[in-house]
């Protein structure tokens, strides 16, 4: 297979492209998913290509995005949904958790609802309000969905593939700060990175940073300066945060001794801590200090003019490892 | 052109039978007479059907059930008039509908006794499960209208919900999308007057709720939901309309809820016999028997053998979900995913332990 | 102060009465509060006393009544809103998360949103789909509520007074399986119980059972089976999730060395997963075994069949329970 | 009667002003001069504040804007006919209404130049800060409409959206709602054509948006925004209905957005030069420009000299934004709650540690 390199935002596109190409069940729908190409260009082409049956732009409403997709998910179709931002899916939460993560099981697999929800999450572009939030945890809290955080392009088009694949409504996070921060090789064709693995994006054994989208590339670059300091951190790009790879998880903090779990959302129930409690309850006697969480703070996401100092950054994180490794 | 208009409507509504059983033939000339008996025993069939879901709930073999008593026409006459492979989107008001459509009865009463299996109709039905958050199907509908008409399918999806539901946002996101995308699509009100407690004038301001139809683009049209005749004749339309790609219409059936909200609701708390009698009179049942009856259809004596008939039904269905096996515990894990996450099997690993405890 | 013996519900109702009596500003609204005073009758007799222009039976429409209490609260009035059930919030959950949570801080403190969300939630009574449901992680994780729990009457009261006193949007919680369980003596009158303090609801030393709302009765009940094994619980009722009692956490569970987290909802990513994480940081060298969780599974609520299988249970927290004293 | 008409609507249009300045008197028969002058006067200074503001935030000192080129006698009738105590409720496209309401104008740039404090306006000013999740705030009208209601204020509430945010479900709640409340509430919508990329016609199958109105039993009319005369009319009728306990009013604004949608965005890549230049011969400013000038009430030596004050007062508000003292890191937890939980107590104090590093 021959490869190109592309952005992120290029190998999402590619994800749908490809697939699409093989799967005439496969729709994009949305807002300004067709003409415009997307607001972040990630759907650029698609209606040219696969015309506007297949590449739908929906009148603005989020709720009934995600209801029209359940209707054509379990009548045959596979709708890959675009919410604008992920700051604009609570209108939708209602069709997502209520009905299309509850599909086949209320039904005993009589009706399911393959879909995958597209969303563009987390800070670092200076928007206006509301286009900043990270709201995994309130996906990972509610049964019936997957949902998957690429931190790379080869990521980002494997995990896409496999969450159009998968069967299940896949909640797919897209770190937009990072849509067009670098560009990297990136097959052509369809392949697929397998849901329920973390990869190791950096080998240590000091201090395990777990991380998922654009925080991994924070923690990479703390895991340097760390070095540095003679500290060996490990980070675990988590990339599938249901299903998780527990196993990866485990295996490096009990190397460790010792982990760090960062992520953009409001630390309070935020998904570090389902990470910190389970570690700490699997791991107590292995942890050589108490499990911290470098977070976005318990409050609005800031405006621009505030915003770097609530996102979690390479000072916080370091001072976190400090504090583990003194401890 | 200072002062024009730039829009014109209005919605017409729709009645054949009136309280006596007498037809208006200039509207319906041929009176299907084949098709008038077999909605007559199939409302006769589901009052009965009804009656027995209360009397379990009574006795404590049933969960709440939200009765269908007065509504009866409507839900005939629209399940009556869906093919096969027209999709039906119910609200938690249909089982007339769906069981016309080919839902074994029996696993509504399963469902609504509490056991998910009761929504695992036969693969080749095509139906939804109910829809009990209120408003929240209307979407599906407009959903599974795209869908047929994407795969150019001559079919239609037929969705309900209450006069309530059409409050909810999701009415007008699926109305609005339907109308846009041209979706195989007909949405049918049951407008029984009340949503729980709340009367329709609390509702909405609308005069109907079929001229709501107006805001979509989308045809709308009233009608008499207690007279089996109107409801058929619309709801074929409709299809027609729809299975044809000729896009989605707005149906609003008046009828009335003459029974309480669910067996966990006291209307009498909220509204007043008058108004119950008022409609208790214009009960669709009796007003198809006096049709069926002056045309020499129907008599006291077939209506006693098809009581019976319709009682060993009933009976039958009960004995089919409460003979059901009892459902695995663990089935609670089954179908969460295409495939059972470790978290997940892991739990279900340590229900089984407690259970066999 | 005389006294009543008064259920939960009744409390609950009292507490609106009273404070209605006393501030013109508060108003209820919501689906069949009205004239059929609610349908566990937690708003009965209010329109009778109030009229129909402080106890408002709205349309069917949740994201409409918290979008008009937003509006009704900026503008000078505690509207007490209901929704039906908590399984039924969904469709307002973007006029609760990203409008009511914030408004005060986005204006930095030029309009507010004080109002209170009753949700009756929970299991144990046998309903249709989605009348079972516990979300108070998705509230707790959002920035800018405040949630209440309360577990009997007395706290119903006092609490859901200091809910509409207090300024903010307060998710208020009621646990509905025990709406009328039993009676308690409740006084007469509009008093508060702060919110932010835990309380006591049973003293122990050998383990610290931590919960909130119906699981709290469960609780008691696994505390005297486990002291006729010889291990004493202490059980906490945390009441006030936000702002949250972690001096009192942290001081029960110093005391006892260990301790088990129960909840209705499910166990990914709930609040018992920041409960034992935040333990688990703080207590670390305390801790005599691992935190343990006794949660809901990670499914859809089951119906009634075998719901029985799904809630946590005196065997359930007994043998967890067990697993920390024999860590 | 079998087969009724039980609906019968239709809705207006209105306009005043031709493309050519010319005033139709019998709709209009006394045009306050005063007015004219007072509406030409600031939609020019709204062309020229949002002029800037594109300049500032292509040197990097503003963050995403949303022009209003092109539908400044929309914003400027509405704001003119408003009392100061009517509450307005913008969406996010209003500047020139909120600034003709009495918010300072730098409070906006600081707004969108990503500053919370610009959103804290004056104690007396009853406006709404921006709202950015499309169609969430015409509920919020409704509410503070009611709000008036049940206060018997005489006032009434303002709520504004666009042609897209009609789809939203909040929207059909917000109408729905005051229509039963009889809330004192005008909801104006300015359909400038697009929603971003999306072009009214796949928004919705209406013909108007105005029509929409039907489905509320609310009043619904659609203006020419683009003609600030008839606009100032008709939200005078509906600003008076709402205050004096009549109900709500849908306006539906016709309009277009010259401009790109944000800063953002790039409209070349969606739509046509010839649709772009069929409205700016409608430009709200040339029309009432030319109807000035016939009149004898304008010239280019006024203008002149009026443009240089304008230049300057927009100076002004730059500089007044730009000077303001740097934000307080901790700021970000200010006013999260009427006091601050320990747990946040803790994490202020971490981040001032932080920041004094
Ligand atoms: C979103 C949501 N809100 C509230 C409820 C509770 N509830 C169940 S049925 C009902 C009334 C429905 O009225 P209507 O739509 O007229 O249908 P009907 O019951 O009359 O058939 C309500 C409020 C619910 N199930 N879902
Ligand atoms: C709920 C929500 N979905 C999507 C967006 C992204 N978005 C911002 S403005 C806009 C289009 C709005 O169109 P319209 O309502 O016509 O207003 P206009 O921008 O034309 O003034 C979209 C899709 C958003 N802000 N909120
Ligand atoms: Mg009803
Ligand atoms: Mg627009």
């Amino acid at each position: 297979m021959s490869a190109q390199k592309l952005s992120i935002a290029q190998a999402v596109r590619d994800a749908m492209r490809d697939e699409m190409r093989l799967d005439p069940t496969v729709l994009v729908l949305g807002e300004d998913v067709g003409v415009d190409g997307g607001v972040f260009r990630a759907t650029e082409g698609l209606i040219e290509e696969f015309g506007a049956e297949r590449v739908i732009d929906t009148p603005l409403a989020e709720s009934g995005i995600i209801g029209l997709s359940v209707g054509l998910a379990a009548t045959g179709f596979r709708p890959v949904a675009e919410m604008q931002f992920m700051g604009f899916v609570y209108p939708a939460i209602n069709q997502i958790f209520s009905h299309a993560a509850r599909m086949r099981n209320r039904t005993r697999g009589r009706l399911s609802t393959p879909m995958v929800i597209r969303m563009p999450y987390g800070g670092g572009i200076h928007p206006p309000e509301h286009h900043s939030e990270s709201y995994e945890a309130l996906f990972l809290h509610t049964p019936g969905l997957k949902v998957l955080v690429p931190s790379n392009p080869y990521d980002a088009k494997g995990l896409l593939i496999s969450a159009i694949r998968s069967g299940d409504t896949v909640a797919f996070m897209e770190p937009k700060r990072i849509y067009r921060a670098f560009r990297e090789e990136v097959p052509d064709g369809a392949y697929t990175v397998p849901m329920g693995k973390a990869a190791i994006a950096r080998e240590g054994s000091d201090c395990s940073l777990l991380a998922w989208g654009a925080m991994t590339r924070v923690c990479l670059d703390a895991a340097e300066a760390l070095s540095a300091e003679g500290v060996s951190a490990e980070v675990v790009d988590l990339r599938s945060l249901n299903p998780l790879d527990r196993e990866t998880i485990f295996e490096s903090v009990s190397k460790t001794g010792r982990a760090v779990i960062v992520h953009e959302a409001p630390r309070t129930a935020g998904f570090g801590a389902e990470l910190a409690a389970d570690i700490s309850e699997h791991l107590l006697l292995e942890l050589l200090a108490p499990v911290r969480r470098v977070c976005g703070w318990d409050t609005v996401f800031p405006l621009s003019k505030l915003e770097k100092h609530y996102l979690p950054n390479r000072g916080r994180i370091l001072s976190a490892v400090r504090s583990t490794m003194e401890f | 052109m200072p002062k024009s208009i730039v829009y014109e409507a209005r919605t017409e509504r729709l009645e054949i039978l009136d309280l006596e059983g007498k037809v208006d033939l200039e509207l319906m000339p041929e009176v299907d007479q084949e098709l008038a008996l077999k909605l007559y025993r199939h409302m006769i069939r589901m009052r009965a059907y009804d009656s027995k879901a209360l009397r379990l709930q009574r006795q404590g073999r049933m969960g709440t059930w939200p009765p269908s008593l007065g509504q009866e026409a409507v839900q005939a006459a629209v399940g009556m008039a869906m093919d096969e492979k027209d999709w039906l989107i119910p609200s938690f008001r249909e089982p007339g509908t769906m069981i016309a459509h080919g839902v074994p009865a029996h696993l509504i009463y399963a469902h609504w006794a509490g056991d998910e299996r009761g929504a695992c109709y036969p693969e080749n039905i095509r139906c939804f499960p109910p829809a009990v958050p209120v408003g929240s199907q209307w979407q599906h509908g407009a959903g599974v209208g795209l869908s047929l008409k994407l795969r150019k399918e001559r079919a239609a999806a037929v969705v309900f919900g209450g006069d309530g539901s059409t409050s909810e946002g999701d009415f007008h996101e699926g109305l609005n999308a339907a109308g846009v995308f041209k979706a195989n699509t007909v949405f049918v009100i049951q407008n029984n007057q009340w949503a729980i407690s709340v009367p329709l004038s609390h509702q909405t301001a609308a005069e109907t709720l079929a001229q709501k139809a107006h805001a979509y683009g989308v045809p709308g049209i009233q009608v008499d939901g207690n007279d089996v005749f109107a409801m058929t004749l619309v709801a074929r339309e409709a299809l027609e309309r729809a299975r044809s790609g000729g896009g989605p219409t707005l149906i609003e059936a008046v009828t009335y809820r003459l029974g309480d909200h669910t067996t966990a609701d006291d209307a009498s708390r909220y509204r007043d016999e008058a108004e119950v009698s008022y409609w208790e009179k214009r009960d669709p049942i009796r007003r198809l028997r006096l049709y069926l009856e002056s045309e020499g259809l129907w008599d006291e004596a077939q209506e006693e053998d098809f009581v019976a008939e319709v009682n060993r039904w009933v009976d039958e269905q009960v004995e089919a979900f409460e003979s059901m096996a009892p459902a695995d515990p663990a089935s609670i894990f089954d179908d969460m995913y295409s495939e059972l996450p470790s978290r997940l099997v892991e739990q279900r690993e340590l229900l089984l332990e407690e259970v066999s405890r």
